[in-house]
């Protein structure tokens, strides 16, 4: 984006005029945000301030606006490349042990002591609704009530479950791939969840037997 | 000189004596019944409480509680009934390791309407449970169901 | 030694309704501490209430009694100015009583 | 008939289905109607008081003469405007601060070692205490930060821009959660803090009782434990961030009631 000349000398001028009291400029708000940050934060357990080094889909989705189109598209490209299909192409797992990681909000913490996957919950009541028995659930995300139902998947044979699997799982491992500023962690990408964990909770969601189908 | 630990030992062991011989006075309560506190269910906390009968239903006794509590950790619940002669209205979660939770000792210079609060493990029955001075044992009964919470919870 | 509690004690009409409120931790003995150690039972076990100084209440408590108890009960034959007062005996023999006139 | 009771079932069944939903929202709402009555925070409150007015310290000196910006000893009305520029410290400071600064400079405390203590233990939950009675006092008045220090300002530029820091494993902002109305996680609505989200509602609420642990939170710890929900590393007491986004979500609040101290889940 290019600002004309005359107005940058325009601006500069009213800021002079404000005198002592004016107020720093964006990007030094911007700079001195960052240092505020910086020396804000200390290690603590698990939770080192390496957690505050940004990669390009967390700093471009760090301010009220969204990235541009351009850069929006790099962050979605660069996260499906990023993708781990599961071995064998096999997609589903337990949906019992699915509804027990999706209750789960734990791991990653400065109180959790270990950061193994298998320590960890998959957060998904916090911000969706899955089976609906679970009255205590979040709106942050959509409903998954029905979510195999509703795409078709009656059986594991019929033709729409290869497709929605395969979305369903870049979906959970690196959510970017389909939005670049989603609010929804990338699960397999940052190694929150393991690959049985992620085809437990993918049988959740697609498995005809499980209760979010019925 | 006795430490309080020591008289309440001993004013315990007093009171099973007085009990065994059938002298057992209001106030031998003083020490705290353990065996109340230690049952798994109504009907044997109301019998180690003394309670003779076995617990019946009544539309007289009178549960209150949310049907929902947003965290277990603090459930508001009371217990009431509009009978005369009430000797003694317990509080229970069924659930709960313990199950018995509160024991009131009412006199005539209180209503028989009490409230405090409870913790609750999981989504449980509460019981809300009147001893009368005639041996009755009445209760009502109530389902609260206990809610997780968000992020870690 | 135990922070004070906060005992309401208000007239309508001859009944007093008293709300109150324990600084106490009512811890259960069924927690352990990060290391895994069963953190031990402490709870209020006894309360008793008293109005002009007669007693009109006995309660016993157990563990499941939530942190920071709070008790409500309604006095008969009450007026303001009337002194209500509450003793807590916990587990391990601590012991407080305050003292809260009716308004 | 076979056909019909099947459909009075359905209807039942969907009648049942909407009622579980409100019940929901009414249940939870009649819980927390009943926890109003007897707030456990009146019992942090009234030690908050006591310590405000007791001679403590190596100064042996009380907090009265405080000056938390309005004046030394004004206490009503102070916290509805804080964070501000204090001119003696030359730093935007937040209730607890300004009250560990007070602790410093008139009974002579060590303020460092404050900063360092866990919350709820030793002098921060005295710290914690008194911040409860003070926010009490201002229950009822309305938010309205001073806006104009340089200073002020800025501490709101740098609150708004680490609402919107993304950062560790899960890639949460503050904005993750508070960036949006009409949300909630799990059962527990989410304030939008972007804007003003109502009377009593967000920072309007805070110091609060939680229900959860049985703990008084100040908003130092109610930050905190934000920034350990969004896996980031820890947050110093008063840090910079920590104050930066009082300011920006006090300014925020703009003509919201103050109902602190509240009690949470």
């Amino acid at each position: 984006m290019k600002t004309p000349h005359w107005l940058v000398t325009a601006l500069a001028t009213a800021a002079l005029l404000a005198g002592c009291s004016s107020m720093p400029s964006s990007a030094e708000l911007d700079a001195k945000a960052n240092q505020a940050i910086k020396s804000s934060f200390r290690d603590q357990g698990i939770a080192k301030t390496d957690r505050l080094n940004q990669d390009l889909g967390q700093s471009a989705c760090s301010s009220d606006k969204p990235p541009s189109d351009a850069v929006a598209d790099k962050i979605m490209a660069e996260a499906l490349a990023s993708v781990k299909l599961p071995a064998n192409g096999q997609y589903l797992g337990d949906w019992k042990a699915g509804e027990r990681l999706a209750q789960d909000g734990r791991g990653m913490t400065w109180t959790d002591a270990s950061t193994d996957p298998k320590a960890n919950g998959g957060n998904c009541y916090n911000c969706h609704q899955i089976d609906k028995k679970e009255i205590s659930y979040g709106t942050i995300g959509p409903s998954l009530w029905n979510y195999g139902k509703n795409r078709g998947i009656n059986d594991l044979s019929s033709p729409a479950f290869a497709p929605i699997a395969q979305y369903t799982w870049v979906k959970l491992w690196n959510a970017k791939a389909f939005a670049a500023c989603s609010n929804m962690p990338r699960f397999g990408y940052k190694g929150l969840l393991n690959e049985q964990q992620l085809r437990d909770i993918m049988a959740l969601l697609l498995d005809p037997k499980s209760p979010v189908n019925q | 000189m006795h430490t309080r630990r020591e008289m309440l030992a001993r004013s315990a062991k007093v009171a099973g004596l007085l009990a065994a011989a059938g002298f057992l006075p209001m106030s031998a309560l003083a020490a705290w019944p353990q065996a109340a506190f230690d049952a798994k269910n109504m009907a044997d906390a109301v019998k180690a409480l003394g309670g003779t009968s076995a617990p019946a239903e009544s539309k007289d006794v009178t549960i209150t509680g949310p049907d929902i509590a947003e965290n277990g950790a603090v459930v508001p619940v009371g217990v009431a009934t509009t009978l005369p002669g009430v000797k003694r209205l317990l509080l229970l979660v069924e659930k709960n390791p313990s199950v018995l939770a509160a024991v009131f000792d009412v006199t005539d210079s209180v209503e028989a309407n009490l409230n405090t609060r409870v913790k609750m493990g999981q989504s449980s029955n509460v019981f809300a449970v009147a001893m009368m001075n005639d041996g009755k044992v009445l209760y009502a009964s109530k389902e609260i169901k206990v809610t997780l919470g968000g992020c870690g919870g | 030694m135990a922070d004070p509690m906060r005992i309401r004690a208000q007239a309508a009409g001859d009944k007093v309704t008293v709300r109150v409120l324990m600084s106490h931790e009512m811890e259960t003995g069924q927690r352990k501490d990060s290391a895994g150690k069963v953190i031990p039972a402490w709870f209020i076990q006894e309360v008793t209430a008293t109005h002009n100084g007669k007693p009109v209440l006995t309660a016993e408590w157990g563990p499941s009694v939530a942190k920071n108890p709070f008790l409500q009960f309604v006095i008969k034959g009450g007026k303001a100015g009337d002194k209500v007062a509450i003793t807590w005996v916990d587990n391990k023999g601590d012991k407080r009583t305050d003292e809260a006139t009716v308004s | 008939m076979r056909t019909q009771t099947l459909i009075g079932l359905a209807v039942l069944a969907l009648c049942a289905g909407a009622q579980a939903q409100k019940s929901t929202a009414d249940g939870i709402a009649e819980y927390r109607k009943m926890l109003e009555d007897g707030n456990p925070a009146d019992l942090f409150e009234a030690k908050g008081e006591a310590l405000w007015k007791q001679k403590r310290g190596p100064k042996n000196a009380s907090l009265e003469q405080c000056d938390l910006g309005l004046g030394p000893g004004v206490v009503k009305g102070a916290f509805v405007a804080l964070p501000r520029y204090f001119p003696d410290t030359q730093k935007v400071q937040d209730l607890e601060t300004r009250l560990v600064s007070c602790m410093v400079m008139l009974q002579g405390f060590d303020g460092a070692e404050i900063a360092k203590t866990p919350f709820g233990r030793g002098e921060m939950a005295n710290v914690t205490a008194l911040a409860t009675w003070v926010a009490a006092e201002s229950r009822g008045m309305r938010f309205n930060l001073p806006q104009g220090n340089v200073a002020e300002r800025e501490s709101y530029e740098i609150g708004k821009r680490a609402f919107y820091f993304r950062g560790g494993t899960h890639d949460f902002s503050c904005a993750s959660c508070h960036g949006e109305s009409g949300k909630r996680i799990r059962l527990q609505d989410l304030p939008d803090l972007t804007k003003n989200p109502g009377d009593g509602i967000g920072f309007a609420a805070w110091p609060a009782y939680r229900v959860s642990n049985g703990q008084m939170w100040s908003m130092q710890l109610r930050l905190n434990d934000c920034f350990r929900q969004q896996r980031f590393p820890y947050p110093g007491f008063g840090s910079e961030v920590t104050i930066a986004l009082a300011t920006y979500m006090g300014v925020n609040a703009k003509g919201a009631e103050s109902i602190a101290p509240s009690i949470k889940r």
